[in-house]
């Protein structure tokens, strides 16, 4: 598969995610995910609502950079997007850094509001574009956000699955595990097991996740890149509108 | 509206000056007012053992702050230069131990701004738990909420800044300062002790004058001084005035990815003879 | 900015059709945005067992309901008819226990809402301690603070209204509302499952569209529906709009200073063919 | 004293309790602090700041009504005026009723902020009119804000003094009781004694409140009129600035 190809593949397979939704809210530098969500705002004929941090065009807050938290909190968010540096088997995040802390080796950013949105929106789809064992670890180095709680803790949100350059998994939040369901066109089995660094459970049928049909294909190229053009410029243009090289077997 | 004794200041230093050495100073994200003009005349007077909070995140402002030794820790949720990646002085003096690091989350920073604004203790806040971010808090507090059996929940300190600085669309001579839907920018003003701000333009009239403008004011009860500093926030944009020069900041990335780099870059920036406007 | 479903609804009778007997109903005082005309529909609709909530206190929208038979309990920090005195029906309902009395103070309904807004179950609050207040009202804890020693606090529960109901001055199409510098009308929103709202005028344009507009607006987010009516809040007033009607409200409160002239004021209140815009 | 000269000496009585103050918030419905706080203004040239609710041009709060109570716990607020229903000898206040609770035969409006105020605010001046011994009671039926806290309590702020239409009171918090230090031109001691229904101090030298110089009633009947008419029409036309009836006393 083409970059190209690919991200739209995955802008597909996250907007699929979002069936069902009211309002979902992108973070910001999340270009794959706020596409995701434009496409289907677009599919759902207006009926969801994004909210992405960043964009002006795309964000309805008056309250200041509290309100994303409190309007999760109201439970008037339905789905948001995670990442982290390290997604370990249980889901826990890690935005932090690897090999100890606070003095860590490798240090990234920080926690961003992960600690919270998992816990109190709903539907949280995790996404990380890398598939490799140095981000889907067995156990991560810290803890940003948790995948779990006790089952007495105050937790109306959680994982609902991740996604990745490879594959997609579903979360099971009482066990604590992922489920292998989909691979993506062109991925063996033997790839993803060799990339992944945690222990997951195989779907009972294992299925191709679906190539995004012509009509959704010009959307994202169309409207959603029109769309996104003002809060990701080389993005939209460089990658959404690119006249497509060409595609050997057909889509990648 | 009254008329209020007048407080604008006469340059960004006599600002940067009323902000002392060790002082627990409130900066706002990249994205919202960065009164970056200030933060040059802090570091062109060697200031020293500053306390940042970011509110809650923070990026430019801090990493030149901290690449030029005026740090003595950070609080915020996280530390960035955005789309530029990730801030190249800050991960080195956690690195090296050189800063204390105070890691937090978005939401812990707001409640904590809305502890101080209500003059509490501190503030309740669902999620969280779970995270080893409580680990290493020994300033938060996780109890048993009095309201219910068995619903442990996370208290999390008033953030009492001793300043907050930011910069801001417009102020007026009494003071007020327009900062429309940018609200974070009030809670930090309400919260601390202390607001400096520099504005791009000071209006004619009152700001407080007219309801659909003064809907985006905070008024100049909260205010101390004020300064005049066009494109004030350059590198980084303010929301409807000019977007982040990204190769700005591009360039800033570049040079601070090694010291020796991020040392000349200070130099030349500290020698700017006008301030880009 | 982004188009979102239209929420203009028909009638102010729609809107009162929305507020279920027995809802939590937050409403605004005299001197805020009050839904006038909702109330008339409401009292014309025979609703019954309101819960009153004072966004932190009630006036005539409340003297009226409670008069009407239409209310179960109050929730507020004082009702009363400002400069026209006491609220007579409030007091001849308190005085025969026709309504359930929750005595509270300013402070604590915001704080009660705020907490909803965060959607944790308390907010601690300073002061208070001492009052009767606290004697009346189960529903409040006294804690040690549990960041110091020996220093008892009031936590005060989450108030979440089921509606809130109030008027403003402008809306749009998408169901925005701008409400200046009454920012307790976006409190309510935010701590209310939903919102019903009365402007005096639609406007044409988006009114998130400019950041100057929009910094006064309740996104549309907040909002369930949205009714146009004009002089919607008559007799009080509203802010940039029109001062309260003294001879109406002074005859209100003549009329209601007893349960007979109460009910002929009633009767022809409702029987008004038009609201007098 | 006629109703006018009492009100333009108790308007120049409290303005003097303002001395010092940076910021004195007034509530709504109180035309008498409202006018001594601008006179105070104006004699502070501009140094002090008013914010009286209910007002447009002397109150700048942006962010509703909760910023009063805010800003008063950020202590940005030096002085409030409170009154009540009953203030008893402990500075105990009532806003709610008399004769038991919640069906309390004389019912009031309520609370509204004085249970919280009281705390917070460091100079709050109690101001009550009608000096009777159904108003100034030993002990109030309800304590809508207590007087008095234990020590350890959190309490920046508390009562000053009382100022009535006949005299005015010192409030000791540490000793919880109010002594009587002046009293109005042309009021008896026995006067006092007889309308005030709890016990009080007397102090060593019982003074009689100064009269309000000429100049200063220029200034009550000249612009402090003129600001408060926005607020208070009719106080402000009716009693401030109609021409004085004769003063058979020269003052009263």
């Amino acid at each position: 598969m083409t970059g190209d190809a690919r991200t739209e593949l995955l802008i597909s397979c996250l907007a699929d995610r979002l069936a069902g939704c009211r309002h979902v809210a992108v973070g910001a530098a999340s270009p794959i995910p706020a596409a995701a969500a434009l496409l289907a705002r677009m599919s759902s004929e207006g009926r969801l609502r994004v909210s992405i941090l960043g964009s002006e065009r795309h964000n309805v807050f008056t309250d200041g950079s509290k309100e994303l938290f409190d309007c999760a909190a109201q439970g008037r968010i339905d789905a948001f997007f995670l990442g982290g540096g390290q997604i370990d088997g249980q889901a826990n995040l890690n935005l932090v850094g690897v090999g100890g802390y606070p003095r860590s080796p490798v240090r990234w950013p920080g926690s961003f509001g992960s600690a919270y949105l998992y816990h109190l929106v709903p539907r949280v789809i995790l996404f990380r574009l890398e598939h490799s064992p140095r981000v889907l670890v067995e156990r991560v180095d810290f803890i940003s956000a948790a995948g779990t709680s006790p089952a007495h803790h105050h937790r109306p949100g959680g994982p609902e699955g991740l996604i990745t350059g490879k594959a997609a998994f579903r979360f099971d939040r009482a066990l604590g595990r992922f489920t292998l369901t989909h691979r993506h066109p062109g991925v063996a089995l033997a790839d993803i097991v060799a990339a992944t660094g945690f222990a997951f459970e195989l779907a009972a049928e294992l299925a191709t996740t679906p190539v995004p049909s012509a009509a959704t294909l010009a959307m994202i190229r169309g409207p959603v890149a029109a769309d996104l053009v003002q809060i990701y410029p080389r993005f939209a243009t460089e990658i959404l509108t690119r006249p497509s090289a060409p595609r050997p077997d057909g889509l990648t | 509206m009254v008329e209020h004794l007048p407080k604008v200041a006469d340059s960004c230093a006599a600002l940067a000056a009323r902000i002392e050495d060790g002082a627990r100073l409130a900066l706002a994200p990249d994205y919202s007012g960065c009164a970056m003009a200030v933060i040059r005349a802090l570091i062109q007077r060697d200031a020293r053992d500053l306390h940042l909070v970011g509110v809650p995140q923070l990026g430019l402002q801090a990493d030149l702050l901290i690449g030029a030794g005026c740090v003595a820790s950070v609080e915020a949720a996280a530390v960035s230069l955005g789309e530029q990646g990730a801030a190249p002085c800050f991960t080195r003096a956690v690195q090296s131990g050189a800063i204390m690091l105070k890691d937090s989350t978005c939401p812990v920073i707001h409640a904590g701004l809305q502890a101080a604004e209500k003059g509490v203790p501190f503030l309740p806040l669902r999620g969280i738990l779970g995270s080893d971010l409580v680990r290493h808090r020994p300033d938060w507090r996780v109890i048993d909420n009095p309201f219910a059996e068995h619903d442990p929940i996370l208290l999390v300190p008033a953030i009492r800044a001793d300043v907050a600085l930011f910069h801001a669309a417009r102020g007026d001579a009494a003071g007020n300062v327009w900062i429309g839907v940018r609200r974070e920018l009030m809670l930090m003003a309400h919260a601390a002790t202390s607001s400096l701000v520099t504005v791009e333009r000071l209006a004619e009239q009152d700001l407080l004058a007219d309801d659909q403008i003064a809907a985006g004011v905070i008024p100049d009860l909260y205010i101390d001084a004020l300064a005049l500093a066009p494109k004030g926030a350059w590198p980084v944009g303010l929301r409807g005035a000019y977007p982040a020069d990204q190769a700005a900041l591009a360039a800033y990335a570049a040079a601070a990815a090694k010291p020796a780099g991020f040392a000349r870059y200070l130099t030349d920036w500290l020698a700017l003879p006008d301030w880009p406007a």
